[in-house]
């Protein structure tokens, strides 16, 4: 069991010159069975092993990453924190996430400076705010926090904020989750690692699953690029891979991969406080911790596994961040950066089984997972280890999409975030 | 009939004329920009693999419907006759000089209806702004993503493009007497003050003179 | 920014374009005579692969032709553009 | 003013004759024309330019161009400031003034620099493992950390510079104008491709502008002057300097940043930067290479520089960079540095050569000079807290590990490291280029690549000037051929120079401090504190990969992106992991290459321009009028047409009013219109319709719903029959370009076999729509030849005709249960129409409305706006429109319809809402619940998609998504909204006239 993170710790280390430090997590090579293998190591999938371990005993598991942990979407996001979601089912599961992410710090005892700053959402026309309104509604009875604002109650919030009424894209007003925000991304694969690896659970880097091993339409376990590996239960969550590890698993899935765009400012003193998102001039942005804006835009609009995408998105989302931050102008971009993102028709995740019995999977979370990583870790374990979905994601299995009983969160998710 | 001074052009509100006559003088601007209001424009569709519509077609107007893409045929003047703009393997459009249009259309529908041809009169649809002068091609280029050199886009070229964020069909003119290149800009009538002005703005600090066309 | 090879108007830039997603995807004749699942099979499921991709797209703002782009989805090489209707180059898929 | 005591009297780039004054923190120094301000503050000895990041100590400039991780500054106060520009970088003007970032109160009093003492509780990560507990700790410390973090201020007022952008074409595009590049540009030049050579730099030149190297027998910057000259008169090469290529993306597509008006001082006329577009047939990276640094203890103290840079300051600037200076060294190019130094005044006490043996040449040069060689030592630490004292140097072992033996302290103020060689790899890339690994100079080199790029000279890993010239000429032929250009041009010979022979370099990132946490002090990325403790200290606990390193160090994250520092790191972590280099690999490079302002990013498409304004032909009257505007996609549409002192409901209530009881006039251009011509449009529209098409006569229109394959409504519209062959057909506002495309899409992806032709004329024609009881008498005054009657022209018909003189085209259709006229006129008589209508309806109290009064007058009716009613979610039926639903025929999104869930019995379908006060008008997104809870949550059975006061009924009146709404008519349900609760009765889902009767009237 590793040693506690703690002021104390730090000070007892510092008289060692840190030389007496742990490792984070164990670096073991795969073992040749394992109850469980988890394939993909960013935040879902490392999620999913913790909880796994810490609430249904399960600890004969490894997850399998072909890189390096939290280098796939959970490294690169904008991370952006939120349970404001129009449909039941989806505030079902991201408020899970999000009560989960509240306590996160402390439950892994790694802290993942999570940053309950406020996320704005801006109407820009009389339609958007008409959907604000529902939403906020919506929100509301679901017993979540959300309310309406004016445009004077945002400029108050956000005093660099254009609202002039002369603005192409005039700020009509728009509303507020108050505990959503951000936190840090690569801290929360580290922590969920951490925490994993203290409850035995085998992270291996570096290995690629290669296939999917089946028999009689049950899964056996994976071929990766360290061996074989069989596993009773097998979990894909791989995000933007999902399609290529579905191919080898037999079957196709509604999902498709397209890059999706984040740009970081160089680091300024603070001027932005809270998270502004706009769905109609397409940009979202936020001041991280050390300074720099971060800013996000939509997918690109091809499929893609590149990691990059193309320079008009950029321009675009630049220009539509001016549009709200007109003193924005004279800073300057410092680094550009694409993901793979897995996006579903309706904008919602599929978190269940699959048709191969004993593989299940996790993926479409699209521009939005990263708000879900706890949530989703959370009943996806428990689908794994119960063979059974929890309620919270029975609605999101892949037969919605033959019933038709789509989750259609397109207005939540027009513009990433 | 409606009398012709109840028409408006695209660009109606921005006084050109006016302004025209103001910047008479004005010799040392790199760009000319002015409107051609009321282009006859038609649309036409046919099947270039159909020959009957071709000859029917091109007898109509007085040329040969280019099957070339990004170029055009008939005439530059529009005076001397129409102009014909190759837009896709079926499509062209038909530019005229003002008022030519109905009747040409008339002729056009009579002659190639029978075999495969559609016309649509389109001429409010879009107005043309002409850009010319030293340094056209520059203001082009801020905004065009078409190679747009000398001897890429030639007089008598034409292409579909985007033009700041404005779809626009381009057409490159026979150069002035000075040499200088000069474009013929259609853009969808209400795109036409945005790209007006943005083409001032774009072309500031090369000098602007408005001119009647 | 891609450099797409329009089959009419030659070389443009990727902003005069936009994709239409998958190629090949033949609308069922009888759609009543298919399953919920078989329909949501054409409606829905997509290759989506890594490496080699057919898929359409059309010269939005050009000649406003719709076109087939084989792709390879890991690199954003094009490997051929042919048209609607043609079979696809490397002979692979339908 | 003080005088430039660092200031060689002769030699440089430097214009003495035109001196310049500035100010750096406050106080006023001067320099002159060709000085950056790093060389400036250098020529006046101002050694301490800043702080950093986390320990707030001294920094001093390090290098002498982009590289720069320390001299980081606050460029100009007020709107044009601009923060974090690299000093090295910044030309000096008149009156350029610039302070340091992140120090508070001042540089030399900063309160920060306590966190020097508490370093030991900071190593990397240290935030990850504290803060924890209390728990609201966290929010406190958060605020202080961002509050420390960040270096320079964002300017507090909108920009006034303007920026734009350039779209460019080449064959050839040369990237740097060093001698490759030079030599590139020059060989592909001359077989008359177009090229475009781009430097960063203010001059084209590179490396040959700071040091004393020859070309063709001439000093090296005498032949880039000739070598320009040719340019000037070759109308096929475009120079551009102070041009960073900063992004090399996709299919060669290569964006460069033109700084215009920088170096001319703040306020300048004319366009501040430029963002060039760059497609290339061939890419030349040219870009050089950067001197590494190596890593010791204390390496952060001002005075601690790069070897180049340190000649570059001699030479280029003629500016001493110190009194006494020692040469750290692995190789030979720290010779031709000391040389430089020495000759430039500044005497050398040592060459510090980690080698036992240098190359002949480069012994040659200190030997002439008499300068002292310590081979096989290396530098382990430095004397000095507020600037360099002294360098501690020690023999070095054959592991790289210094022994302490032959320990000694040599007294400098400089010390000019030479790590060796990266080259600029950045470009190649970007986009998917390869690296591989030199082990002879220990550094990667492109490898391979999917574009049509080539990198030469320095940027390749050839580091001699002949070669270099040689790999320029040669990559600048192979370029315009593969571009496709057939002449040779004049080839003649590649521009020559001396050859030397140099010394392998000996790999040394690191020497290990001898003191036990003498580590934590080396730094590795001087911006951002990193140091080779941190390192080690990342890979012990786990963090192993070069991704982990990087994020959990914060390593090459600055504003510098590790320019000085990566490789340095990842040779490090190299030697704690005992993995050779290669295997640990780089972090991924990304645009920018340098920092690109975002002003230039966004160009001209800002302001008024940051989305086109669409207005239709008779906007000018609306705005005369006094009219609100709503935007509609891009349109601009009249809203309402308030009054003198008219509240908004006062004006919509007057126009609805208008509307029932006289005349109301809409402007209705926005309205998607598509002709359609060909012998297979009723096939068509059969298949793109729900309802039937077969039975429309000419002259008849038809209203229609589209669904997406999905069975869900994507627009509606009415289409009328012109001829046999022709039909027109409309489309929401919003709409219009998605269901051309999407219809455009269908004939020629799956239907390519039917007559369909479709051409937009949304704009062709302008349209207003007359209605209300007064509306046939008006049409009657401005028309002669029209048939006006129900029975000649009754409710879906449509004729052609005048009206007021113009040729129309009217159509009886009707978005307000009102008889009305729609009149379509070709746009040129938009104005010309609107204005007879208004005058001759003047006498019967012609109204104009907007598009709210539109709304209030449809919703009385019941009729459904796609996009409000529907949100993508919403089937025809759940709309009550099953007639709308063919039965008989296939039609896109049919099948969808019949799935288990979208045939289910307890949609959420369209019904009506009264509330119970009549005067209570519900809020549009209000959620509807069956039974009310004192708290959330509650059930939500639906929501309220339109909602508004009805002057004409005379109460609110609402339409709502309800779950089972039809069998829940006369129900009452309730909109639990923010402290207060609204109880409604659901009703059908029409207010007014409900037998239509007016419509046909
Ligand atoms: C630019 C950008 C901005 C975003 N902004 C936000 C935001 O603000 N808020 C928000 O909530 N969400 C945001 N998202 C979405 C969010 O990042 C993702 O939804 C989320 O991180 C997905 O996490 P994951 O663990 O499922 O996937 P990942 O983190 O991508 O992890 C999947 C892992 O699977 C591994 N893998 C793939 N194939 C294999 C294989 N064959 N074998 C082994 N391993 C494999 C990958 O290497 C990867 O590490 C953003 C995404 C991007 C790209
Ligand atoms: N002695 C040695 O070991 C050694 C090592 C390296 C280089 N050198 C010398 O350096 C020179 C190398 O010549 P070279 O021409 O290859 O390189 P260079 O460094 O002389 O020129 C590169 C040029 O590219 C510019 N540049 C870099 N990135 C850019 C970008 N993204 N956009 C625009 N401009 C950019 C730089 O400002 C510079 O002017 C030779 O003189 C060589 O002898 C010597
Ligand atoms: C929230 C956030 C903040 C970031 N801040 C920085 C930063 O300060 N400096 C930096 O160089 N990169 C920053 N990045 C970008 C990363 O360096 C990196 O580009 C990104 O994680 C994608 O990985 P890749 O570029 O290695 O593919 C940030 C990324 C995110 C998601
Ligand atoms: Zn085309």
């Amino acid at each position: 069991m590793a040693a506690r993170y703690s002021i104390v710790s730090l000070v007892r280390n510092a008289f060692g010159y840190h030389e007496g430090w742990q490792r984070a997590w164990r670096s073991p090579d795969p073992k040749e069975r394992y109850h469980v293998v988890v394939i993909g190591g960013g935040g879902h999938g490392l999620a999913t092993a913790y909880y796994l371990a810490k609430e249904h005993g399960v600890t004969d598991i490894a997850v399998i990453e072909r890189g390096w942990l939290g280098g796939g979407n959970t490294g690169r996001n904008t991370t952006i924190i939120r349970s404001n979601y129009l449909w039941d089912e989806s505030a079902g599961i991201y408020e899970k996430a999000l009560q989960l992410y509240e306590g996160l710090s402390q439950d892994l005892n790694f802290n993942i400076m999570l940053s309950q700053r406020g996320v704005l959402n801006l109407a820009h026309n009389l339609h958007d705010l008409r959907e604000i309104s529902r939403r906020v509604n919506a929100i509301r009875l679901n017993g979540i926090d959300s309310e309406v604002l004016s445009a004077e109650e945002i400029k108050a919030m956000v005093p660099i904020l254009n609202i002039s009424p002369g603005a192409r894209y005039p700020v009509l007003g728009g509303s507020l989750q108050r505990r959503g925000g951000v936190a840090r991304h690569d801290a929360v694969a580290w922590g969920l690692a951490r925490a994993a690896d203290a409850r035995g659970v085998d992270i291996v880097q570096n290995c690629e699953v290669t296939d999917i091993l089946r028999e009689g339409g049950r899964v056996t376990g994976v071929e990766t690029t360290r061996g074989t590996i069989m596993a009773d239960k097998v979990g894909i969550v791989v995000a933007g891979h999902s399609s290529v590890l579905a191919a080898m698993a037999g079957f196709r899935m509604p999902v498709e991969s397209h890059p999706l765009q984040a740009l970081v400012s160089e680091p300024i003193k603070p001027i932005l406080d809270t998270v502004v998102m706009s769905g109609t001039v397409h940009v979202y942005v936020s001041q991280s911790d050390r300074g720099e804006l971060v800013m996000g835009a939509g997918i690109d609009g091809h499929n893609g596994y590149t990691q990059r995408g193309s320079l008009p998105v950029i321009e675009h989302m630049v220009a539509a961040a001016m549009e709200l931050f007109p003193i924005f102008s004279r800073l300057r971009m410092m680094r550009q950066w694409g993901g793979i993102v897995d996006v579903c028709p309706d904008a919602s995740p599929i978190i269940g089984k699959t048709p191969v019995e004993n593989l299940f999977i996790n993926c479409g979370w699209g521009t939005g997972g990263f708000k879900a990583t706890p949530g989703s870790g959370w009943v996806f374990a428990h689908t794994i280890a119960r063979g059974e979905p929890h309620p919270l994601n029975a609605p999101f299995s892949l037969d919605r999409f033959a019933a038709g009983k789509l989750i259609d969160e397109h207005g939540a998710a027009g513009v990433a975030h | 009939m409606a009398e012709p001074y109840q028409r408006q052009s695209a660009l109606a509100h921005l006084g050109l004329a006016a302004r025209a006559a103001a910047d008479r003088e004005k010799s040392d601007a790199g760009v000319q920009l002015g409107e051609r209001a009321f282009p006859g424009q038609l649309n036409l569709r046919g099947d270039p693999g159909n020959e009957e519509f071709m000859d029917a077609a091109s007898g109509t107007v007085d040329c040969v419907l280019p099957t070339v893409p990004n170029t055009s045929a008939g005439e530059d003047d529009l005076e001397e006759g129409p102009r014909v703009l190759w837009l896709a393997p079926v499509e062209w459009l038909i530019v005229t000089a003002a008022g030519a249009e109905e009747a040409l259309a008339g002729e056009l529908v009579a002659a190639a209806a029978g075999c495969g041809g559609s016309v649509t009169d389109v001429s409010d649809a879009r107005t043309v702004i002409v850009l010319q002068g030293p340094n056209a091609r520059d203001v082009l280029m801020k905004g065009c993503p078409l190679d747009l050199h000398p001897d890429v886009f030639r007089p008598g070229h034409c292409a579909q493009s985007l033009l700041a964020r404005a779809a626009v069909i381009l057409y490159r003119r026979a150069d002035e007497a000075d040499g200088s290149a000069s474009f013929e800009i259609h853009v969808t009538r209400s795109f036409a003050d945005y790209l007006w002005v943005w083409l001032e703005d774009a072309a500031g600090e090369y000098g602007v003179q408005v001119i009647e066309v | 920014m891609l450099l797409i090879t329009c089959p009419w108007c030659g070389p443009r830039d990727e902003i005069e374009f936009s994709c239409g997603g998958e190629a090949h995807i033949t609308r069922p004749s009888e759609p009543e005579a298919l399953t919920d699942e078989a329909w949501a099979d054409y409606l829905f499921n997509r290759t989506n692969p890594k490496g080699p991709h057919a898929e359409r797209w059309v010269h939005t703002h050009g000649c406003r032709r719709w076109f087939n782009v084989l792709r390879n989805t890991a690199t954003n090489e094009i490997l051929a553009v042919y048209e609607m209707g043609k079979p696809r180059p490397d002979g692979e898929g339908s | 003013m003080r005088p430039q005591r660092m200031r060689l009297a002769s030699g440089g780039r430097i214009d003495r004759t035109r001196p310049l004054s500035f100010s750096f923190d406050g106080t006023r120094y001067q320099g002159f024309a060709g000085d950056t301000l790093a060389s400036a503050l250098m020529a006046n000895g101002v050694r301490r330019v800043g702080r950093s990041f986390k320990l707030h100590r001294f920094r001093g400039i390090f290098s002498a161009g982009a590289e720069e991780p320390n001299a980081i500054v606050q460029l100009e106060s007020g709107p044009r400031t601009v923060p974090n520009l690299r000093a090295t970088q910044v030309e000096l003007y008149d009156g350029l003034s610039a302070a340091s970032v992140n120090a508070w109160p001042s540089l030399a009093v900063d309160f920060l620099a306590i966190n020097s003492l508490f370093a030991p509780l900071l190593p990397a990560g240290f935030y990850y493992k504290t803060f924890m507990w209390p728990k609201p700790l966290w929010h406190a410390c958060e605020g202080m950390i961002r509050r420390a973090a960040g270096l320079g201020r964002a300017p507090m007022d909108p920009d006034p510079d303007t920026y734009d952008h350039l779209h460019a074409h080449c064959d050839v595009l040369v990237v740097g104008g060093g001698p490759t590049g030079l030599a590139a540009a020059l060989r592909a030049g001359r077989t008359g491709a177009r090229v475009i050579i781009a430097d960063e730099q203010n001059e084209l030149g590179g490396q040959l502008l700071n040091n004393r190297q020859q070309v063709d027998g001439s000093l090296g910057a005498d032949w880039v002057a000739t070598a320009c000259e040719e340019f000037v008169g070759t109308a096929n090469v475009r120079v551009l300097t102070r041009t960073t290529a900063f992004g090399h993306y996709e299919h060669n597509h290569v964006a460069l940043l033109e700084r215009r008006t920088d170096h001319l001082g703040p306020g300048v006329d004319g366009v501040r930067q430029r963002l060039w577009k760059v497609r290339a047939k061939q890419v030349v990276l040219a870009a050089g290479a950067y001197e590494r640094p190596i890593v010791f203890r204390n390496n952060d103290r001002p005075g601690v520089m790069l070897a180049s840079a340190a000649a570059a300051y001699v030479n280029r600037y003629a500016v001493r960079p110190g009194q006494r200076a020692v040469v750290f060294t692995n190789n030979d190019s720290g010779y031709a540095a000391a040389a430089d130094l020495a000759d430039g005044g500044v005497p050398v006490a040592a060459i510090v050569d980690a080698r036992l043996e240098a190359g002949d040449d480069a012994a040659a040069l200190a030997a002439v000079r008499d300068i002292e060689v310590l081979n096989g030592f290396a530098v382990v630490d430095v004397k000095g807290r507020r600037q360099v004292a002294g360098a501690d140097v020690s023999i070095l072992n054959d592991e790289g590990a210094a022994t302490g033996g032959s320990a000694r302290t040599i007294g400098c103020d400089l010390l000019a490291v030479s790590g060796g060689w990266n080259p600029c790899v950045h470009l190649h890339c970007h986009s998917g280029g390869k690296l591989d690994f030199d082990s002879d100079w220990a550094c990667f080199v492109p490898g391979r690549t999917p574009l049509a790029s080539r990198a030469a000279g320095a940027a390749a890993g050839v580091f001699e000037l002949a070669a270099c010239l040689e790999s320029g000429f040669e990559a600048g032929a192979r370029a315009a051929r593969a571009a496709g250009i057939k002449r040779r041009g004049r080839a003649r010979k590649a521009p020559a120079a001396e050859r030397n022979s140099p010394a392998p370099a000996r790999r040394l990132f690191h020497v290990p401090s001898l003191k036990r946490g003498g580590e934590a002090k080396a730094f590795v990325d001087l911006q951002y504190d990193v140091t080779a403790a941190d390192i080690s200290l990342a890979a012990r606990e786990g963090y192993e990969s070069v991704e982990h390193v990087k994020r959990y160090t914060t390593l090459g994250m600055a504003t510098d992106q590790g320019k000085t520092s990566n490789v340095a790191g990842l040779a490090i972590l190299s030697g704690v992991l005992g993995r050779p280099i290669p295997e640990v690999g780089t972090t991924t490079f990304r645009p920018p290459y340098t920092a690109v302002t975002y002003g230039a990013l966004a160009g001209r498409d800002v302001g008024d321009f940051a989305d086109p304004v669409r207005k239709t032909p008779m906007h000018h009257w609306h705005v005369a009028a006094g009219a609100k505007f709503e935007d509609v996609g891009q349109w601009k549409r009249p809203w309402y047409y308030p009054r003198a002192d008219e509240s908004m409901q006062e004006a919509v209530n007057r126009e609805c009013l208008a509307a029932r009881n006289t005349i109301g006039v809409l402007d209705a251009s926005t309205l998607g219109k598509i002709d359609i011509q060909g012998r297979d449009t009723v096939t068509f529209l059969n298949r793109v319709y729900t309802n039937t098409w077969d039975s429309l006569a000419v002259g008849r229109s038809r209203y229609g719903l589209m669904c997406g394959e999905d069975g869900m409504i994507f627009d509606d519209g009415v289409t009328t029959r012109l001829g046999d062959h022709h039909y027109l057909m409309t489309t929401t506002s919003g709409g219009a370009a998605r269901v051309m495309s999407w219809l455009e899409e269908w004939l020629q992806t799956e239907w390519p076999e039917l007559d369909v032709r479709l051409t937009s004329v949304t704009e062709q024609w302008a349209s207003a729509g007359l209605c209300g009881p007064g509306a046939r008498r008006l049409m009657d005054d401005l028309s002669e030849d029209l048939p006006l009657d129900s029975e000649a022209l009754p409710f879906m018909a449509m004729a052609e005709g005048r009206v007021a003189e113009i040729p129309a085209r009217v159509f009886r259709i009707s978005f307000s249960g009102e008889v009305s006229f729609e009149i379509n006129v070709a746009a040129r008589y938009g104005m010309a129409l609107w204005n007879a209508l208004m005058t001759a309806g003047e006498k019967y109290g012609i109204t104009p409305y907007g598009t709210e009064a539109m709304h209030v007058l449809r919703a009385e009716k019941g009729y459904i706006i796609a996009g409000q009613e529907t949100d993508g979610t919403v089937t025809p039926i759940d709309l009550g429109l099953e007639r709308m639903v063919s039965k008989k025929k296939d039609f896109i999104g049919k099948r969808s319809l019949s799935r288990s869930d979208t045939a289910r019995e307890d949609r959420k379908q369209l019904v009506g809402l009264l509330t119970e006060d009549e005067s209570e008008v519900l809020p549009e997104g209000a959620q509807i619940v069956a039974e009310p809870r004192p708290m959330p949550p509650m059930e939500m059975i639906g929501h309220v998609t339109s909602s508004y006061y009805s002057a004409n009924v005379g109460r609110s009146i609402a339409l709502a998504l309800i779950r089972s709404g039809r069998s829940r008519v006369g129900e009452y349900v309730f909109a639990p909204l923010p402290g207060k609760r609204v109880m409604a009765r659901v009703v059908e889902p029409v207010f007014f006239d409900p037998e239509g009767g007016r419509l046909h009237g």
